[in-house]
């Protein structure tokens, strides 16, 4: 398929591989029981950029957790290149630098220098001495395009530019699976799209698998090699769609036959599970 | 609910006009020209759309058209008068939302004729029509924070148009809105500007945003703002959202416009430091509020 | 605001702690001798060369013992006089913190909406603001005809400053989209007002006047102390609970200091429960979420 | 020796061989031209050193065509010393570094070249002229370095002057003047004035001109300020006398004793009581229980606890900074948002690390604003201690003046007090800037 990252430069892939096996998460199961991901199976292949589209607080970000090691399952089980990360006898996996997330709202220190915070990983974890991680942290910020700003403080950057330093902080500790909560949510539109390029661009030096919610659709075609539509709440997996556009890709998709046809065939399956979301969202207000 | 029901005014007027309009922010060797010679014209009853890189100085002009501010050079008439200040005849909704936390949805929406003190039985009729037109009609007791996002935008378009402006201006309305609602809020907001066919400006970052929603676009430059290309959107009305993906003319204009913001997005995102548009809005808010 | 969640576990830790610490309380009062300066004997040198004087540490075993201090507390509590010193410092609080919110808000909102009365008050306002209230006493019983006055003009600054300081904060920092939108919908500036400042500083001034009571009951208990506790009457009676505290300490009767203590803790943290209903009270849109 | 002496070269040339160099690719063109105005152009034979280490680092040197041998002196301790410059390259950085007025390396032209060259004092001036561009040149240079010279020391110092652009922006002559003009022009210097001379006026007219009813035993503004300036004062404390000072620094010491000790327990308590549910659930209800006793009411019993009236004093004292700064520092933990703490924890960082990189500076914002009520309430409750039992210091003065009936006396305390409160918090304010920078640029910048 030429929608695989097997055809890219550089040799594919061999790590980073998620297998969800019927994951069941229930919150507060003794009093209000609320279910928020149901048997929920999913496969992504090693270096795979693996999208999940669904309205907001449907229980993506659950199943996120869950694999970073945040929160517990209630059953089923998670593994990463066949090792378990949790299961119904381990619910709770430890969170480690092979799977880093990048966070909705950011989690940039705002005390460190963007140096410094790019750094941190290594550093922390006795990888490299002070000097040795800013000096790698310098030369991957100079390949992401970021020089200028490594000792600034990341209050004093635009939001597009402290999410790329996210992703590269991320990077420095190579690990095997990248997990994206929304992390353009907050952008505009214009800058967004930009970010998508960059995101590709990072994607096709490093080839790490990349978990990547999101409730924009448009996004998720544009990015992914696959994109599970997940329902709302409870959370499972309603359509899981190949998209078969060749990488690289850049904006000039957007426009192409296949793009359009490819929105078209899922715009359906997304639009009934927002209007679900809104309806009951509407009830809760 | 049909229009013979309300005591609604026809809109006939509001043509905005902006000519060689400048401005900059700043002190001394510091400041900064955010618009720059700026024309362009706002054509009455359409819904003209602009669109350009975040912080590139559409805020700006909002402030100018709204008369919050005033252009360093350069004129902006209305149906051929020079704006001298906020009125209720250039209506803004905001960016994020601007409701009064401290009011109801009720209270909201009537704050316009409460404020002018032409709270009458023609206005309780009205805002009664205009609640069930957003469908807040269970919410009315509610305070904003108890609203949705999508219901706090439908509150605020319900307490713009009960003031009748000639126009209503409007600053990125539906941003911050999740991907799934915001394409809801634009069938519905189409729907309410076909209806009642006044003048709109809408300003947005959102591509499928402008193109759904406009008869002409405006595609600005990065800063300082001027008027890179205007397209005029000749696709029929009413629109919906599932023909609008698939027609042709539509993806056309949408790759021509992309094209364009595609250049200037990158111009403003090469240079790693904080945007100087960035600047020029951390200081125009702090400016604003001394 | 955060719903709060009634957690029972934590609850029994809380009312352990307690316990424990007013066990140790007990056996530290009774033994008199622990955590004495005789107990730190051995640390005495090594102290005395630090410049230490065996003095500065304290002696857990000169405070009554909790059971005392409950003995105590029964017998005063049927003495009406102890009832009039609540009384006393409550009246006294009350007037200085409601003339303080009186010439507070609307001093606070003439500084903010004008910049004139900014420009002019202001400088003032802020060369004045560091002398703690206390220092006020001497000159305000100058000032004064009744000691009744003086310590109310105290009180009344206490709060004053915080109040003002809120009210100006929380007005200027009212978003300038609300006021953009008020203009836009043709509002008069006097209904900006009344319709947008007023409510958007409602919730500063919630915020200002709690700080201010708790101000206010430390200034009241001071001044009591320091002025002899009203004006005509000695004996437990009439000066209000900070003079019932100090009246408990010249007259040797310790246990009566910490039922004062603990009398005038119990009557801050009722006042200021008042004012949070209050406050959440005149603030519904805060209330809910 | 050069082949040719220096030569303009056409800014529109210059602006291209600029924009093609790593340093100042992201420039304006409107910088771009002002750096062209101060640059030359110089051709090298194969052969010809260009420098050698330890001369005067004046130019910085951009190579347009030939070949450069550029190896940097031993003592710089550089990873890769040596190294061939070509096209694009930038070197003579050395006139760009703080401290360095010599030359690091030694520059050999290997093939005949055409290089441009910058002075670099010349440079910086124009960096200073437009701070914000000026950074990001300098930074980019430090990047430079890093990557190509593996050099780390070195970026300090260009990292020194990238922070000095950064003060001379905020201190450069002519803002600072802009606004001193600008506020000038406006009308709030003389709203203050008016604001002042209303408030001593009113004070001088209703004490000492109409002798208003209460106002007259109160003392006038000109008795307190001769008195205060009096070499002899009549009762017996003036900015002359030894006195004078030995209260003012009685009351600050003691001031000084209780907030270091606050501090010192308060800040702890604080980061463990809000980093720790355990240690909340335990511990909080009693902080609770004791906190809404005011201070003054532990007066007695302070007196009765130590036998030295000297540490009552600094107990009550202590006390009340003591909630001020545990409250808020429990508050400054709490609101650190849970996602820094996953992000330390993803990052592969231990609980300790979590608590020193994530808890500690997270809390800091709130710690200070503690700290700053802490300071204010140390006075408050000092100046009480002092008024009930004390010898010595501020709120004593306040006291016997007025049991003394040495009236002016009152006022001079109370003023004293007002200064002196005014600069400890000041200080403590400054404190807080100088450790939290990252907070200060941010609001500098209006982000948030």
């Amino acid at each position: 398929m030429s929608g695989q990252p097997g055809k890219l430069p550089g040799g594919a892939p061999t790590r980073g591989a998620i297998r969800i096996e019927d994951v069941v998460k229930i919150y507060d199961p003794g009093g209000a029981s609320v279910m928020a991901v149901d048997h929920c199976n999913l496969d992504i292949a090693a270096g795979e950029i693996c999208m999940i589209v669904g309205p907001s607080g449907c229980g993506k970000t659950t199943l996120l957790n869950a694999i970073a090691g945040f929160h517990e399952i209630t059953s089923g089980r998670i593994t990463l290149d066949g090792e378990v990360l949790c299961s119904t006898e381990r619910p709770k996996s430890t969170p480690g630098s092979d799977r880093v997330v990048v966070f909705q709202n950011g989690a940039l220190f705002p005390w460190k220098t963007n140096l410094d915070n790019v750094a941190f990983g290594p550093i922390m974890q006795g990888k490299l001495s002070k000097a040795e991680a800013r000096e790698k942290a310098l030369s991957m910020m100079a390949d992401a395009g970021l020089n200028g700003v490594e000792h600034n403080f990341p209050g004093e950057v635009s939001s597009g530019v402290r999410r790329r330093i996210e992703i590269v902080r991320a990077l420095m500790n190579d690990p095997k699976v990248l997990l994206l909560d929304e992390p353009y949510r907050a952008l505009d539109s214009l800058t967004k799209s930009v970010m998508h390029e960059a995101l590709l661009e990072i994607y096709y030096k490093n080839k790490v698998t990349i978990f990547f919610i999101t409730h924009d659709l448009e996004e998720a075609i544009f990015l992914g090699h696959k994109v599970a539509i997940m329902t709302s709440r409870p959370c499972k997996p309603k359509k899981i769609l190949t998209v078969d556009i060749p990488h690289p890709r850049d904006y000039g998709v957007l426009t192409s036959k296949r793009f359009r046809e490819l929105i078209e065939e899922t715009n359906e399956a997304v639009h009934e599970e927002a209007v679900k979301a809104f309806q009951s969202g509407e009830k809760e207000g | 609910m049909t229009d013979n029901h309300v005591p609604r005014p026809v809109v006939a007027s509001g043509e905005i006009a902006v000519r060689g309009v400048s401005k900059s922010y700043g002190e001394a060797h510091l400041s900064r020209e955010v618009v720059k010679d700026c024309d362009f014209t706002i054509e009455r009853g359409k819904l003209t759309v602009m669109i350009g890189p975040s912080g590139c100085g559409k805020s700006t002009l909002i402030r100018l058209l709204a008369g919050f501010e005033f252009p360093d050079r350069g004129q902006i008439l209305l149906d051929g008068q020079p704006i001298k200040g906020p009125s209720r005849d250039r209506l803004v909704v905001f960016q994020e939302s601007a409701l009064f936390p401290w009011m109801t949805t009720w209270e909201n929406i009537l704050y316009g004729p409460r404020a002018r003190g032409e709270l009458n039985a023609q206005a309780l009729e009205f805002a009664e029509f205009l609640l069930n037109k957003v469908g807040l009609r269970e919410f009315r007791h509610k305070y904003p924070t108890q609203l949705s996002g999508g219901m706090q935008r439908r509150a605020e378009l319900a307490r713009a148009m009960i003031n009748n402006p000639q126009i209503m201006i409007l600053d990125e309305p539906f941003r911050g809105l999740d991907a799934m609602t915001k394409e809801l809020m634009w069938e519905y907001y189409a729907n309410l500007y076909e209806e009642s066919g006044r003048t709109n400006f809408f300003v947005t970052t959102d591509i499928d945003e402008a193109v759904f929603l406009a008869d002409r676009l405006l595609i600005m430059t990065n800063i300082p703002t001027q008027v890179r290309a205007v397209i005029e959107v000749d696709v029929p009305r009413p629109r919906r959202l599932a023909d609008m993906v698939t027609s042709d003319r539509a993806n056309a204009v949408k790759m021509e416009a992309l094209a364009i913001l595609h250049e200037e997005a990158m111009k403003s995102f090469s240079r790693g430091s904080k945007a100087a548009a960035d600047f020029v809005e951390a200081y125009a808010r702090r400016s604003a509020k001394a | 605001m955060a719903r709060r969640k009634f957690d029972s576990k934590a609850l029994a830790k809380g009312l352990f702690s307690i316990l424990v610490f007013l066990v140790l309380w007990e056996i530290g009062s009774r033994s008199k001798t622990w955590i004495t300066a005789e107990a730190f004997s051995g640390f005495r040198e090594a102290l005395g060369a630090l410049g230490f004087n065996k003095n500065y540490l304290p002696w857990v075993g000169a405070i009554p013992a909790p059971s005392e201090v409950v003995v105590a507390w029964g017998k005063v509590i049927v003495d009406p006089g102890y009832w009039q010193s609540w009384w006393m410092s409550g009246a006294r609080v009350g007037g200085g913190f409601f003339a303080a919110m009186l010439v507070g808000i609307p001093f606070g909102l003439a500084l903010a909406v004008s910049r004139t009365a900014h420009g002019i008050g202001f400088p003032v306002f802020e060369l004045l603001r560091p002398i703690p209230p206390l220092a006020w006493v001497p000159a305000s019983i100058i000032f004064w005809p009744t000691q009744e006055l003086s310590i109310a003009f105290v009180t009344f600054l206490g709060a004053f400053y915080t109040i003002v300081i809120n009210v100006v904060g929380g007005a200027r920092s009212i978003d300038v989209r609300y006021f953009q939108a008020a203009q836009s919908m043709g509002s008069s500036k006097a209904d900006i007002f009344r319709r947008v400042i007023l409510p958007g500083t409602l919730p500063s001034i919630v915020v200002g006047s709690a700080v201010g009571m708790g101000i206010t009951w430390e200034v009241v208990v001071a001044a009591e102390m320091i002025s002899g506790g009203g004006s005509q009457s000695g004996g437990t009676s009439g000066g209000g609970l900070g003079f019932f505290i100090w009246n408990s300490y010249v007259g040797g009767s310790y246990e009566q200091i910490v039922v004062g203590m603990i009398s005038i803790g119990i009557a801050g943290f009722i006042s200021s429960e008042l004012l949070r209903h209050f406050g959440k009270y005149i603030t519904p849109w805060l209330r809910l979420r | 020796m050069p082949t040719q002496d220096k030569q303009p070269v056409s800014p529109d040339i210059l602006l291209g061989i600029l924009k093609a160099t790593m340093p100042f690719q992201v420039v304006s063109d409107a910088m771009l031209r002002r750096i062209a105005a101060i640059s030359w152009k110089v051709s090298y034979r194969a052969g010809d050193t260009l420098y050698e280490a330890g001369g005067p680092a004046d130019d910085l040197y951009i190579v347009v065509s030939g070949k450069i041998d550029h190896e940097l002196a031993p003592g710089v301790n550089a990873r890769r010393p040596m190294k061939t410059l070509g096209e694009g390259d930038v070197f003579g950085w050395a006139a760009l570094l703080e401290k360095v007025p010599n030359r690091l390396a030694k520059a050999v032209c290997t093939e005949d070249a055409l290089v441009i060259r910058i002075n670099g004092e010349e440079l910086l001036k124009t960096f200073e002229s437009d701070p914000d561009a000026g950074d990001v040149v300098m930074s980019r240079f430090a990047t430079m370095i890093t990557r190509d010279y593996t050099v780390p020391d070195l970026i300090a110092q260009l990292r020194g002057i990238h922070r000095k652009l950064h003060a001379r922006d905020a201190q450069g002559m002519n803002v600072t003047l802009y606004r001193v003009s600008r506020w000038l022009k406006s009308p709030r210097p003389y709203l203050m004035l008016l604001g002042l001379s209303i408030f001593f006026g009113c004070w001088y007219l209703a004490v000492e001109v109409f002798k208003l009813p209460r106002f007259r035993e109160m003392p006038g503004i000109t008795t307190v300020v001769t008195e205060w300036l009096n070499p002899n004062p009549v009762f017996g404390l003036s900015l002359y006398t030894e006195e004078y000072y030995k209260h003012i620094a009685v009351s600050v010491w003691r001031v000084t004793q209780a907030f270091l000790l606050a501090t010192a327990l308060g800040v702890p308590l604080g980061l463990f009581l809000g980093w720790s549910k355990g240690v909340k659930d335990y511990l909080f209800p009693i902080f609770e229980m004791l906190r809404p006793i005011p201070i003054l009411a532990w007066v007695p019993i302070a007196i009765v606890m130590f036998v030295a009236t000297e540490s009552a004093v600094i107990f009550l004292t202590f006390l009340a900074s003591f909630f001020a700064t545990a409250l808020n520092t429990m508050l400054g933990v709490e609101s650190i948002d849970e996602s820094y703490t996953r992000a330390a924890n993803c990052l592969g960082a231990s609980k300790s690390q979590v608590f020193f990189h994530v808890i500690v500076p997270g809390a800091l914002p709130f710690v200070f604003t503690g700290l700053q009520i802490s300071v204010g309430v140390s006075w408050f409750s000092l100046v009480a201690a002092e008024m009930v039992s004390g010898q010595y210091g501020l709120g004593y003065v306040i006291n016997t003046s007025y049991t003394m009936v040495r009236y002016p006396t009152i006022i001079i305390g109370m003023i004293t007090l007002g200064a002196v409160g005014y600069v400890t918090s000041a200080m403590v304010r400054v404190a807080g800037d100088y450790m939290m920078q990252w907070r200060v640029r941010e609001l500098a910048l209006g982000a948030r």
